[in-house]
């Protein structure tokens, strides 16, 4: 089956950490996808984010995500590390790292999972402005 | 019968609640049961479509054909934002 | 023009390290391509691999891969590192990271830079096997 | 006129060096250099064809149309393989 991990942290996020972590011996490259507070959404400055998450279910759609992954590219080791609580700007949010043994399989995979997460993982952020605060809606 | 129900984000703070017990009749459609959530939590629709809700039974998205049990863990959210 | 280094270090490759130097306030995904010594390579086991540069050339050319990049796709800041000398088995050899507003843009760069330094930058690896080496020739 | 070679990996062992100075005619052809410094250095042909090789002047992969001049910087190596 490979390595496959699932982590929500409200510590902070150390991507080289994570995407050594998935790293086999037979394998050659690992990409990683490392997703960050901006400064400005929609024309309007950030203050800072909370994240907040339907942990159980969000850890098992995360899974399922994974597995659905290794079924359709060939990879070896995935993680998938989200923050929760209190984000400023800049700081890591998200991390996906997935490990194969060719680099194309290990990109599109990559660009999938963050894909999905963004549709399927039940994670919500709270933007907070100088002057008043949104939960964001996803599309 | 007894069930939980879970709210996130904006439908926690439109419910007034991360959590409520609801009694609902045995054996009724997940359908039905949002319909009754719904009806006791109007805010949750006061400035959007139902159909933008998401709405999952133990921990999963429900199916159309998903009946509702004792003591299940129902969860009404929003359209997720995490990334 | 963004932010864009380029290394040739003997010293290990912290990927995350190289992740966060790229991260803009206006980004929203830095994508990072990590590629580590196999253990394998064509059946045969290796012990170690030494990877060695035309130096001031391999600098220019990953400079000229990025600036090139940047004008094909929607980027901000690029990070190209390459390890030199003697490299185990897992460790990290080369570290291509890329900033971008829209993950896609990361994604499409990162792929299209690694493919690129393959092919063009003058670094070439020593594959060392218990009896015997070889210097690579790639394709 | 003077100029330097270099050779790196497999064309360093093969060349002996990883560094010479050699004499050129003067404003000779990128092409007819290289052909200089592979009769000088045969075992850089001995086991590949002249194609499979990589030649730079002045840290740039050369054109074909460039000229060699006095205190160049020449380089001869195989394709390369990092990453």
């Amino acid at each position: 089956m490979g390595l496959m991990f699932f982590e929500l942290t409200i510590d902070p996020l150390d991507v080289g950490e994570i995407a050594r972590r998935v790293v086999p011996e037979e394998c050659g490259a690992t990409v990683t996808l490392d997703g960050y507070v901006r400064r400005f959404t929609r024309g309007r400055e950030t203050e800072y984010l909370v994240y907040e998450a339907y942990k159980p279910m969000a850890l098992k759609e995360m899974e399922r995500l994974a597995a659905a992954a290794k079924d359709e590219f060939d990879i070896s080791n995935v993680a998938i590390v989200h923050r929760l609580g209190k984000l400023r700007i800049g700081e890591t949010s998200v991390v996906i790292s997935v490990a194969a043994p060719h680099r194309r399989a290990a990109f599109e995979a990559c660009e999938w999972l963050i894909k999905e997460l963004k549709r399927t993982v039940p994670i919500w952020k709270k933007e907070v402005y100088a002057d008043g605060e949104v939960w964001v809606e996803g599309e | 019968m007894k069930v939980s129900v879970l709210f996130f984000g904006a439908t926690a703070e439109e419910a007034g609640t991360a959590k409520a017990e609801i009694d609902l009749e045995d054996g009724i459609g997940a359908e039905t049961a949002l319909t009754e959530i719904l009806d006791r939590y109007p805010k949750l629709t006061a400035s959007r479509d139902r159909s933008s809700l998401l709405f999952a039974v133990n921990q999963e998205y429900v199916r159309a054909d998903e009946t509702v049990n004792e003591g299940d863990e129902l969860a009404v959210f929003t359209a997720v934002s995490g990334g």
